[in-house]
Order: structure tokens, then C-alpha cells, then sequence
């Protein structure tokens, strides 16, 4: 296959337009030296099928199993209409919406992202996404050492322990110092917010256990909070952080709608109060009108931006996720409400699941606390080379090394009732 | 069009769920009161969104030639093969070893194309892989033991470039452009000295110019001890025809949505894989993806500067561009690079006899003209929003900004002459108008979903969330 | 929009193919010698249709009561469903059982609806299942060895009715619609004899009235020893309801894609399974899928009608109708009815206090307004054409025949109360509008992508082809 | 999930501007003593994830396999932009094109259909598509018999045996008679005229073979010729049936971008000459004008349907197979002039196969003669019940009791040189 639209016979009417005998001629800037005289040492061209063919073969090469992994990235279903938005060449095939005359429809789009993230977090701002949960959350870091004017931030040792190796790389780029606060039965435990610019917890946090915020606030008066969620499906049932008086609120966004995809492209969301509006990276959309007066929308506040204020913009994010803002909004409005539903039913499989487990002789729950919809158990050896053939959840012994044994295991729709029992009794058979 | 906010009716989502008789562990202080997602049923959704998109203009509706976006057709293969139900699978599952072939295998393809030793795909974009390239670059001067701090940057650069540099804690220097759009070599040689971490270069740069003298700036960088880092967006033109390490690169970031045409989903998600010379391997992001007798596995280097993505990037780009890269194969390679670059000659050429060219010499994959032959009041901003009359996206606009009232167009070789053609004949019409009916253009678009947006206003007092009134 | 064959260009198709090195056994003289395919790259295809997409109205982009058709909403699972690739195989594999299964279970679901005994889904649309039908009467009598020759078709049928009845060498009889809109009894008793095949009756009839005689009218038929055909295609506001077969149908067909809401695809593929009674089981087309001792597999009969489909029927149309009830459940086909029910008796309501509406009562699924209220100078088609400007597809307009202009209109289930009062605004305008300005109502639409098209043109000297001029 | 728009609000408010109290007094004209009380015996409604699973594991119970088989359906691949069309909204849910002004898109496309039939197969008219190829058939069959006011129809032996079925039913049905045409080595045989209205030949017939159609007409001068083709990817290596003055070319038209789906839905082609244009059925796109004198396209021709003519229309046809007639195009010019190459391969690749099968001792080539993709080989029992995991090709005897341990073999660009060379060696091994 190639793509291209020009047939010899117009490449040699272009030529003679332009007044050269070759196309070479057009690449005389390039020192003769640097010039491929060989073809690239890249296999021929295929046709449609044969790729297929190879790429079903290498795909047959991961095998689909009973999972319950989660831990950052989560097998959710994707309803049927996000494939049929997001597939329309009119969203996929255009860019950034630099021109909002004709590009109204990823415009309102983000518009109405923007709006539902601030439902569900109670922020007052939302962007119109970062690369991921990670990043998004790293970004966050950073501006809060801007606006707090001091390079030290604390966070919890219950956040995701792939977040944190993110943190600690941006951390030494930008010359920021981490401080670890402390796990007690699985929660963040106390700190002292001296010298910090910020907190970072994660909540539900990477044990999957939900943190108690009531009263962080007096605790951190002098900082900002910062939270961040792998699994934000707990916001449809869980207060919103806004309640607690969290200043950022970043998250992973991959489970509203996008698939597993070894872990990428995801959507780092991230949602900020009033005043840090003119701070937030990454694109914003803003309610407008066009020269008659008519409702519209474009990207706004772009001075924040590196196309604009260089070097001293609040972050070089430039393409995002759109795709996959796209994906998410369409997932929320179609479970609207019943997004409630659906995470209440995650979390009582998850309960189930916990319960049977916790029954069995040499299986025991880790952490006694309330959860979403992932849990800690310690599994005897004998009956994890039992069930070895089943991913039954994150190892935790090299994140924690005393959580030995120790599995993070994770319930959604997608490991329904029956696939839990089908597992419980291959374990206790 | 109303939004999904003015449309909801309490009660009319109707996406079934059956739940479990389970009480939740959930202590009621914790619990939410209220959730208000709109509420749509399934027809009124699909309708929303089927009637907005008709407001949007992407790739498959027509031209797009939007500088340094490099907005070429999304052959619709590569979303079939994005799509294999097999790679889809957890980030941490075992049963991985499709997946790892794929990307490591792509890993090798960058390596041949650009001439670097090894790739990592964890940046996630472009303006990514250039905060990581960069992190690099600082963590080789730390191993080195050197405290460098100033990153020379062209004025011709891309945007992200000085973002990307401050991010890391360097400061940008800014290094002018030669009378004939190259680095001018003096300003740069004035420039360094023994701070200088290195030079971050984009070649062809945003003017569409091949710099000439790109062994002269690579050995006055590397002369001091520097090293060369290639902002890979203009990967376009060089495809098959130059690599980027055979003229002195270091370290190189590609955009896989552009050069690999993936689609750019109305601002990403995008790639941006960051290849580097034999002696950076090391430092490159952790796990790197490799192949060691030949099994695929994770691999952790010591002086690596970390992780820089959740986990290993955007794989589902990954796969659509090894998809394209095995589709078109080495001779589609060179084909697009040639054609990339035919087709901005021809519509230079062309253009030129309506329009200021500021550097009127062969361009690669895209080039400058601007409005200063306009007449008065006449703007880059009108003929863009005109443009879209005539069916085109317009090219990129008031960029470079070293060039005034920049029009920055990359025709893309997946255009056909008729295209450009049609578009050479719209701007010529357009110059008509400009001199006979200016009203034409001040006050387009004339034809689009709606008239020409008010952007002073929406940054006057922002509204970036939908209230009930 | 300019035709494929005007924008082709040769040597622009580019899908790679590797042939052989074989050599053909073919004989030169049976060759072909060239083949003129338009040729465009993959862009220029994308963009054709995409573009021409954008002058097409499908229920995804608005309301589209189009009577006697249920232009419901389609709800996306059922494609998603009718992807999965182990269903994509060939009608002869042995390895089909879940393909049976699927076929098996559907027909169990539709004998439950219908109250029928068998159904083959071998009809792949509407008119088919209505020949197919009409055939097995014509086999029944054969069987018993009589000779009849004339089907009862009341006046408010389906236009594909007479000719249905046609093709199988019977002759119709038409029967008059009593003064409410039912069959006359009078009209029909004095039809009847020996020489009568039976009746085919649309129930619901076209003008959406339930004949409240629909017990009388099946007993006159049996009486004579005939057999009653129902034309289901107005399923929709009988399910889980009635039972056609609770009222003496001894064979009925069904439009899925009507009722059971598989996209209409622009005409097809549609799909009309037949159902009978017990006795009219061995006359279904052959072969039947069946299950015996707890196993699936086909089954031939000696009086079988025999085949009407290359293979099994619609299987894709099958797969997205078995989807759509595992969906909703028996009770989301009882609201079904309810709302469909509803919303046509609400516009109904609404519309008669602006349009006339001749059978003034409760309707089911659809109901008939008229022009007769209308200014002169201002038809049905003009109305029909004014409703695309405010976002609607017209109403199915001068059918059913035997009310002068009529406008048959059924909202269907999916749309919304919203909707339906934006509508009856509508038309409540363009009856203004009609006193007003009746221009705008003879020269409509003036909205759509093109203006009022010249149908009489078009038949005068057809031009049906494209030819290079 | 139900798809009702409709609150429990929405219906208050409508049943009360209505006049009644309950929905039930809306279907009060329904004898009360049919009128449903309890609900149907179907099963609960399931969410879509609960759907899928079900029908995943249907699915399962089908096995996909190496498969040879052809005879009327066939496993082409489906270039990509079929899909990316055939997907969009406004073509797939909208109806047949009755209002022209917001049906172009569906219009132009039945245009250029048409245009592209008339190309393929040299003929003047063609309409927007039959049911199938069977029922295209049967349709022209009764066609032929109303031009020739003959009740008599000439019948090759060597048309698919299914296809014979439906003409048959149709037969009985019109009251036709059918004749059979004998064979001789797998062509259709000389054959006698006297009153008859139509000879019907399948070209490539059902063996794979390619009728020698010069000189026919000669032998037909009084008749109409009909033809039927099961695999019109054939057509564009062969010379178009306008050569040898065919009356009127019905075709399965499934090959050009249908999946195989069981059988259906299929796309019926049916193309005659200019003189029997008022006597096609089904719909047909013409090119017109619209009020400002701007091209568009309607249907045309419409005295000739149901909905007009009632019992005298040429068919009672509505619905056609709009959707694989969208994908039938888009797949013919998606491969454009390449459609040669790929008639070729398949070509290729089934004489490869047929020479490697034919020099393995116990397996023999049955008939010496041009094939196009099919071709039919007998099989030792031994052998064939060493490959029987393999679905070698259709068995010939159910149909044709002389052709015992007979298949019709069929390659396709699906059933590459590798499948082939891996089944050879199962052979012979």
C-alpha cells in the first residue's frame, strides 16, 4: 500500500512546474554526503490482509484470560456508543481545535468534559486532559511548588507505586525534593507540612482503600492538597473532594471508556479550583459567540501556554488525549446516573470476592478497612502455584516488601459473579 | 447546538445494570449525596454527537494542511488493527509477549529510519518526548559530573521547545536565523561555551528549510562537549532519504501521529518515542523493552532518569504506526518523503505569485508565505478563516513567529495536485477578493457551522463549565 | 458532489496486491480486455463518502416518523454483536452450532411473540415473507387437492401486498374499509366462497387502527375454510400484547428490521421471517432449523413450499433482532408497544387541532392526517418538504391510497415527548406558514443540501448510468 | 436496557393531555379477551456487557477453521473503508431513498453502484440490488417468462444446485415449467429452444468452470440468456456478458465486501439491456435536477413497483440490500483497476492448489477445463478422512450422485500459499 494521491504522470507535471528535471533536485539543501543511497532495511509493503495475518498471528502470542488486575489500569466494558463517536472521522481525523469556526464539535465536546469532571470532583476547573493518571498528577506536583514558591512536596507512601517512580523523575528534572508520608493499616498516616509546598494521596488509594479526608484540611492549612485516582468510577459514589477542600484533583481517566491497551493512551484528568485557573496546564475551552451573536466555543486562556508565554509557560503539554476525553464523555452521559450502579456493583463484587476469599484457610484480607473495588490479600504459597494459571491481582512483595505473599486484587463488571466462583472453586478444590 | 447539560432529563438513561444484593462497606460520611451526570437516552446521545460532528472538519473531509501537524490521511487499516482483540490486555498481565514483540520491533524500525541506537515509546506526545530527550540530557551531564545550564534553541524552533527546556530546569538560549532561514552560525558560535548542555534543533525547522550547514552546527555543539537534540517533528521529508543520526544527532524525538499517521483525535493522544545514540541507551526511561537472547522482557538501567508514563506509553498508537510502517514498507518510506516534498515546492511555486514568500528557495515538506502583500486591513487571520469557504482547513497561522503574519503550509504528500491545485486557485481568489470585496474576508467564514468566533471574549471572563441558569 | 468516475484518476488506486508466479489457464478470448473501475486513493474514497454522508438523513441525526416503516432508534450493541467473527461463516461449515443456536432460540422468541407454532427466517425482507407466505397457502390447498384462486386484500394494505399475492398466480380482492376505518363485514361476507385462498390482512392496518372485528373477520375466512395471513410489518404496538396468533392468524410475517430494530441500511438488508400455525409447519421453506433430542441441525420436508434464499436468510439481521430482545427483555417489548401506542395517540391528539384527521379515534402505532385543511396551492408534498427544514424526515405521505393526502405518521417508540412537540410545532408553523407565505412551503426545502428535486425530470429519459462526456 | 426517551413524567403528562388515565385505554378497540396479562416467556433484559458475554460464548460454539469452501459464499477480505462507510449513521439508518433532497448520499451511491454493474458486466441498466443471487434469479427467470409470454424455462444442470432449488419454488409458485440442460465434462451441453422463454447458464458455473459463452446466441436466437454468476470477482478477468449479448445478468454479489455471515445477507445483482429497463425489478437511482438546476439523484422509473402498480408491478420487491450495495462499492473502488490483481491471484492460487493436488496419488483433478477460483477434485476416503479436521471443499454428491468422492474446492486471497502448502502437507504426510 501507499498512501499517496499523485499518479507519475502528475509528479512529472509538479516537476516540470517547479523547473526541475528530478525530485532529488528538491532535497539539494541536504549535503550529498547524508543522502540514502539504499533502500531502508524495512520488510516490503504489505497488503491489507497480509498485515492482518501478521498481526493476528503476533497477537495470538498474548494469551485472553480470567484477570484481576488492576492497580492503575482497569478491564471495564465500553458501552457500544463510545466506538461509534469516537470512530467518526469528523472527531478522529482533526487536530487540535486551533480554528474554532470548524471545529465546533470537538470544541463543545470538551466543554462538556470539562463539565461533568467538575460534577464529579466539585472543582471548579478542568482541563481538557493530560497524558495520564501519572503525568497529569506530576504536572500537578510541580505547579504547586510555582504557587507555594517551595520545592519540597510530601506523598503518601499508599500512592501508586508506578506514580511514584513518575514523580521522583520529574522530581529530580525539576529539582523538587519528595518526602514520603507514612502507611498505618494500609492509610496515610500522620505528617508534619513543614517546608511542603503539597500532599499528594491517592484515593481510593493503591490498596484500593478509601482514605478519610474529613478533616484533612486543618491538617494541611498551609498547603495545598492534592489528590490523585487511578479508578475514578469511585466517584459515583464516593463525596466529592471538593468537599474536603482538596486544591487539585488529578486522575487516571482510562476506565471511563477507553480501553486496557497495555496501559496506554489513558487520560489524565485533572481538575483545579477557581484560583489556579490562570496556572492549570493544558488546554481549556470556553463558552463564547460568534460575530452574530450565536453561542460558541474556543480554546481559551492560551496565554498559560507554551505557544504563547515559551519557556515560561505553565507546561509544555501540547497535543493531550482528545481522543480519549472524547471517549470519556460519551462513557458518562451514557450511564448518566447509573454510573452509581455500576460502581456499586464493582464494589460488591469486589466485597463478595473479598469475603470468600477471606474464608478460605490461607487466603486472609491484608487490610480491615472499607474498599472500592480492589483489596489486599496474602495468599499461602501452596495455593498460589494453584492458581497460577489466573492472574489473580498485582504482586505487591516488590513495591512493599513487607507485604510478602501480598496481592492487590480487583473486581469489575467484566469478572462477574460466576467467574469469581469458577475461581473459588478451582482454589479451594 | 444544545448541550448534553440542556438536553438531560432526569430518568431517561436507561443503560441497564443489575447489582448484587451486597451491602457496601462504604461508611455513610464518605458516601456521595447526589450525581449530576446528564441524563440522555441512548438515541438522543448517538444523535448529539452524529450532529456535532458535523461541525467538525478533520483529514477525511478534506485538506488540511495545517503547518508542522503534519496532517496526512489516516489510512483506516491501521484502527482495524488497533482493534485486535488480543492487544488488549493489562499493563502488568504476563500473557504479554505479542505486545512486547510489537513494540520492540518498532523500536527497531525507529532505529533504521533515524539512525539512532535505541528507542524508548514512553513519551506520549511530542512535547513529551522532548521534556524526557531532555531529562536525558541532564542526566548525562550529572553522570558527567558537569553542571551545565543553557540549552540553545533556534528561533525558528517549534513552541513546546523553551517549555520543554524550562521544565528541566535550563534556561533556553535563543540563537537567531540566517538571511537564508538557516542557524546563523556566528550567532551560534558566539554563544557557546562550556554551560551549554546542547542545542535543540528542528531540521528541516518550521520555515521548511533543510539546514545546510546541519554538520557544521552538530560539530560546533559537539566541539564543546554538547550534545544535539533533533525535535523529530518534521520527520516527514527526511523518511528514507536522510537520517537524523548520520548528521550529528543525539537524541531525537518523533511524533508518531504525524510521520506514522495516526489520527490526532482532535488534539491526540499522539507518540513521541525518543531515540538515542549508543552512549545515552542507559539513560533512557525505565523498564526499556528489549530483546536479550532472543526473549522479550523489561529491562531496568541504573542511570536511567525514571519512569515518565504510568506505564509504557501510548501502545495504542504504537501498534497503528507499526501497522502503517508494515503497510507502505521501505519503498513507501521514500515515497512519502518525496511526495511530501513535491507537493510544498509545487504549491510554493504556485503560491508565490500571489503571496510574499520571505525565503524564496526550495523547502521541504513546508513553507512560509505571509499577508505583507495584503491589502491594508486584510489579515493572515481573514484569509485563514476565508479558506474554510472554499472547503480547507487552514494551514497554521501567525507561526513561525519569527516571520509576520506567518502562513505555515504542509500540504502532506497524501494530497492530490487536484487538491493543491484547488487550493492554489481558492488563495488566488481570495487575493482577488482582498483587493476587490475585503468585506468577503473580515467578516468569514461566510459558509462554516458558524460566523467567525469571538476569542477576546471568552478569555474576558471565562466560562469552561456548563451552569444551570 | 461530483461522481466517483469524475474524480477518478488513473493509477491513483493504490491497495497492493501480490500476485503469483502462475500463469493463468484462462483462454485469451474469454478475457477481459480492460475494466474502468474509477480509481481514487484511499483519502479520495474516505473523504467521497464521508462527505456524501452529510447529505443523507438517518434516525442517528433526528426524527424520522416515517409511517408504516418504525423508524426506531437502533441501538449500537446489535452491531457490535453482528461483528463478532466467529458468526462470519460460510452457510455449508459443519462447525455452525452456535450459528444454529442463535437462529434456533430467535425463532422459539418470535413463535412466543407472535403466538405461532414455527418460523423460518429464511425471507430476507418484508415482501419476501409475504410471497413466501403466499406460497404455502398455495401449497396447503394443493395439498388438499382443491383449486382456489383469490386473496382478500382489504383496501388499507400494504402496496406490497397485491403484488405478493400476484406472483403466485392468485388473483387479489380487494375489500372495502368501513366507515371507521376498518374492514367493511358486509363487503367481505359478500366475497366470500369456495374460490377464496383466504385473506391478508394488515393489523394494525396502514391507517393505524386494530380492527376491533379482527375476531369476526378470521372466523368469516375459517368459516369458508381459508386462511389468514397477517402482515406484520405493524408489529411494533403488539408486542407482549397480542397475540396475532390469539386471533386466528394461521401465518404472519415479520419485518425485523421494523419491529426489532435492526438498521434500515439506506433499503435493506431487511430481514421477514414467516410463522405459522401447527398444521402449516410442513410447508415452511425448506430447510428448517430445528432441534431434536437436544441437538440443532436442518430438516427437509417432503411438502415444503421448498427454498427462497440462496442459503438461511439474513443471518447478519438475525443475529442484530436476537440481540436487540436478549436486550430489552420481555418487558422492554411490552413498553415497546406502550410507548409506540403513546407517542401516536399524543401527536395525534396534538396534530388534528391543525391538520384534518379522517378517522378521528384511538389509533395504535401510526395514524393519517390529510391536506384537506390546507389553502389551495399547498400539498401534502409541500409539507412534506417544508418538515426537512426544521430537522425532521417527512412523514410516509399519499399512502395509505385510500385517503387523499394523506400522511401516514409513526413516531415510533425511541422518540422522545421533546421531540414530539418540537414536531407538532413544526407542523403547526408550516400550517401558518401555508396562510402566510406559501412559497416558502411550494419551493421547500430550502434548508437541505439540495433544492426540490425534479422527480418528472428524472423519468423522461432516465439516465441511470454514468457516462463520460 | 429499553431505548424509550420517555420518563414515567413524560407519560403522565401525555396521557393526560390525551384524555385517558391508562396507557391500556389506548388499545381498548383490542378485544379485551386477547389482551395479554401475563408477561411474554422471554428472559430478563441484560446489559450490554451481560449480552456480549452470552453472545461470545454462542459464538464459540462455532469453530473457525481452514476452510475451502466456496459454491456461492465466499471468505473475501473486506477492505478496511468498507466498514469506515458502511458504519456511518446516516447511511445505515436511513430508509429506502423516498424524499430525495435529504437522501443524496444514499442516492448518488445507488448511482454509482449502477454505474459500476453496468461496467462489470457490460450491460445498459442495472437496479440498486435483489435479495440475492438466487432470488435476483428467480425474479429474472419470471421476468423472462412475461417478455416471451413462453411458461418454459431452459435450466443449465451446471447451476448451483441451490440456486435450482429456489427456482423451483419460485416455479411452482408462477406456474413455470423448468427444463434441465444436460452436461457434458462440466459445461452446460447443447440444449433445444422450442418453447421456451429463457435459457439460464451460470458462468463461472458451479464447478468452477468457464462456459465458453461465444457463439450462444446463436444456438438462443428466440430466447432471452440469462446468466448467473455466484463470484463476480470473476467478471474482472473475463470478458463482460454484453459480449456474447446476454439478455440479462443476475450475480451474489456477497464477494464484493460482504462478510460471509451464514449465507445473508447477500446482495442481489440483476443488469439488462436498455429494452427491458421498464421491466427490471427494484429500485433504480436516475440523475435528475433540483429547482436551481443543480444535478441530483432520485428513483426512478417508479410506475414499475408495487407501491404503484400494484398486482401488475414486475415484483413485489421493497426492501433490497441497500447496505451491501453501499459496501459493494465502496470495495470496488477501493481496489479500483486493481480488482484485475486480485481476480488474478485468486486464480493463481487455486491452480496452484489444483496442480499440487492433482500429482498427489489418490487425489485427482475431476474436470480439465479453465477455472476461475473453484474447481473440483475427487478424493480417495482415506485421505479425506486425514484432513477431515479440514473443511476441503463442499461435497459433490448430494447434488450430483456421479460425483462421488467429488469436491468443489475454492481458494481466495484468504486461503494463501502458505495455508495451501500446510494442507498439502497434512496430505501427504
Amino acid at each position: 500500500m501507499d498512501y499517496i494521491s499523485n499518479t507519475d504522470n502528475d509528479r512529472a507535471l509538479m516537476l516540470k512546474d517547479i523547473g526541475v528535471q528530478d525530485v532529488m533536485d528538491l532535497f539539494k539543501d541536504i549535503p550529498d554526503s547524508l543522502i540514502l543511497r539504499n533502500p531502508l532495511r524495512i520488510p516490503d509493503q504489505l497488503s491489507e490482509f497480509e498485515l492482518l495475518r501478521e498481526l493476528e498471528n503476533i497477537s495470538k502470542k498474548n494469551r485472553r484470560h480470567v484477570s484481576f488486575l488492576g492497580g492503575g489500569n482497569y478491564n471495564h466494558y465500553i458501552p457500544s456508543t463510545v466506538n461509534a463517536v469516537t470512530s467518526r472521522g469528523e472527531f478522529s481525523t482533526a487536530y487540535t481545535p486551533y480554528q474554532p469556526e470548524i471545529s465546533q464539535g470537538t470544541l463543545q465536546a470538551i466543554f462538556e468534559y470539562q463539565s461533568m469532571i467538575c460534577e464529579l470532583t466539585g472543582m471548579d476547573v478542568s482541563n481538557a486532559s493530560m497524558y495520564d493518571g501519572a503525568t497529569g498528577l506530576a504536572e500537578s506536583m510541580i505547579l504547586s511548588t510555582r504557587i507555594k514558591g517551595k520545592k519540597q512536596v510530601l506523598v503518601s507512601h499508599a500512592l501508586n507505586p508506578l506514580y511514584r517512580e513518575v514523580l521522583e523523575t520529574y522530581a529530580r528534572a525539576s529539582e523538587i525534593r519528595i518526602v514520603e508520608v507514612d502507611i498505618k493499616d494500609g492509610l496515610t498516616s500522620d505528617f508534619k507540612t513543614d517546608g511542603s509546598a503539597a500532599i499528594i494521596i491517592q484515593n481510593p488509594n493503591f490498596f484500593g482503600l478509601i482514605e478519610n479526608l474529613d478533616g484533612i484540611r486543618k491538617k494541611a492549612e498551609d498547603i495545598l492538597l492534592i489528590t490523585s485516582t487511578t479508578e475514578p468510577l469511585s466517584w459515583a459514589i464516593l463525596k466529592p473532594f471538593s468537599e474536603y477542600d482538596v486544591d487539585i484533583v488529578t486522575a487516571e481517566g482510562q476506565s471511563f471508556g477507553n480501553p486496557m491497551n497495555f496501559g496506554g493512551p489513558g487520560l489524565g484528568i485533572i481538575a483545579v479550583k477557581q484560583d489556579y485557573v490562570r496556572q492549570i496546564p493544558g488546554r481549556l475551552a470556553g463558552e463564547t459567540v460568534d460575530i452574530h451573536g450565536k453561542r460558541g466555543f474556543a480554546l481559551t486562556l492560551c496565554t498559560r501556554e507554551q505557544h504563547i508565554r515559551r519557556e515560561k509557560a505553565t507546561s509544555n503539554i501540547c497535543t493531550n488525549e482528545g481522543l480519549c476525553m472524547l471517549a470519556a464523555s460519551v462513557y458518562l452521559v451514557t450511564y448518566g446516573k447509573n454510573l452509581g450502579k455500576l460502581a456499586r456493583l464493582n464494589n460488591q463484587l469486589a466485597i463478595y470476592f473479598a469475603d470468600k476469599l477471606n474464608q478460605i484457610e490461607g487466603v486472609d484480607l491484608v487490610f480491615d478497612k472499607p474498599f472500592f473495588n480492589e483489596f489486599v490479600v496474602r495468599i499461602r504459597k501452596d495455593i498460589q502455584s494453584k492458581i497460577s494459571h489466573i492472574e489473580i491481582g498485582i504482586s505487591l512483595e516488590k513495591y512493599y516488601p513487607d507485604l510478602e505473599n501480598c496481592y492487590l486484587v480487583c473486581c469489575t463488571e467484566m469478572t462477574p459473579k460466576e467467574y469469581i466462583d469458577r475461581v473459588l472453586d478451582e482454589i479451594t478444590q | 447546538m444544545k448541550l448534553l447539560n440542556e438536553k438531560s432529563k432526569e430518568g431517561s438513561s436507561s443503560f441497564n445494570i443489575s447489582e448484587l444484593d451486597i451491602q457496601t462497606n462504604i461508611p455513610e460520611n464518605l458516601k456521595r449525596i447526589d450525581l449530576n451526570i446528564p441524563e440522555l437516552s441512548e438515541v438522543e446521545i448517538i444523535r448529539h454527537y452524529t450532529n456535532l460532528s458535523k461541525y467538525n472538519f478533520g483529514v477525511d473531509n478534506g485538506p488540511y494542511p495545517l503547518g508542522s501537524c503534519t496532517m496526512k490521511y489516516n489510512p483506516k487499516i491501521n484502527e482495524v488493527a488497533a482493534k485486535i482483540p488480543e492487544f488488549n490486555i493489562h499493563p502488568l498481565s504476563q500473557h504479554n509477549k505479542g505486545t512486547l514483540e510489537i513494540i520492540h520491533q518498532l523500536q527497531q524500525y525507529l532505529c533504521e529510519i533515524t539512525g539512532m541506537h535505541a528507542f524508548s515509546t514512553q513519551p506520549a506526545a511530542g512535547a513529551h518526548g522532548e521534556s524526557t530527550g531532555i531529562m536525558i540530557m541532564k542526566a548525562w551531564f550529572q553522570k558527567l559530573g558537569e553542571r551545565r545550564t543553557k540549552v540553545i534553541i533556534p528561533d525558528s524552533c517549534h513552541g513546546t521547545n523553551p517549555a520543554s527546556v524550562s521544565l528541566c530546569g535550563f534556561e533556553p538560549l535563543h540563537v537567531k536565523s540566517s538571511s537564508s532561514g538557516g542557524i546563523d552560525l556566528d550567532d551560534l558560535r558566539q554563544n557557546m561555551g562550556k554551560d551549554i548542555v546542547g542545542i535543540m534543533i528542528t531540521n528541516p525547522n518550521t520555515l521548511g528549510i533543510f539546514d545546510e550547514n546541519i554538520l557544521k552546527i552538530t560539530k560546533i555543539i559537539h566541539d564543546y562537549g554538547g550534545l544535539c537534540y533533533l525535535d523529530g517533528a518534521n520527520m516527514n521529508p527526511m523518511l528514507g532519504v536522510v537520517k537524523p543520526g548520520d548528521f550529528g544527532i543525539d537524541i531525537v524525538h518523533l511524533n508518531l501521529h504525524k510521520t506514522f499517521s495516526t489520527p490526532h483525535g482532535g488534539g491526540g493522544p499522539g507518540s513521541g518515542p525518543v531515540g538515542v545514540k549508543k552512549e545515552l541507551e542507559p539513560f533512557l526511561p525505565n523498564p526499556r523493552i528489549i530483546k536479550k537472547n532472543e526473549k522479550l522482557g523489561f529491562e531496568q538501567s541504573k542511570d536511567s532518569i525514571g519512569k515518565v508514563h504510568s506505564f509504557y506509553g501510548n501502545f495504542g498508537i504504537l501498534l497503528r504506526a507499526y501497522s502503517y510502517i508494515r503497510s507502505i514498507g521501505a519503498s513507501g518510506l521514500r515515497n512519502i518523503a518525496e511526495n511530501a516534498v513535491l507537493n510544498a515546492n509545487y504549491m510554493k511555486e504556485k503560491l508565490k505569485e500571489h503571496y510574499h514568500l520571505h525565503y524564496d528557495r526550495i523547502c521541504q515538506h513546508e513553507f512560509v508565505i505571509d499577508d505583507s502583500l495584503m491589502p491594508d486591513g486584510v489579515t493572515t487571520n481573514d484569509i485563514a478563516k476565508r479558506l474554510m469557504d472554499f472547503g480547507f482547513h487552514p494551514p497554521t497561522i501567525y507561526f513561525p513567529l519569527i516571520i509576520k503574519g506567518a502562513m505555515l503550509i504542509e500540504p502532506t504528500e497524501t494530497e492530490s495536485k487536484e487538491n493543491l491545485d484547488a487550493f492554489i486557485e481558492a488563495m488566488k481568489v481570495i487575493k482577488e477578493e482582498a483587493e476587490s470585496d475585503p468585506e468577503k474576508l473580515t467578516k468569514a467564514p461566510l459558509k462554516a457551522p458558524i460566523g467567525r468566533i469571538d476569542t477576546v471574549h471568552a478569555a474576558r471572563k471565562p466560562k469552561l463549565t456548563w451552569h444551570s441558569t
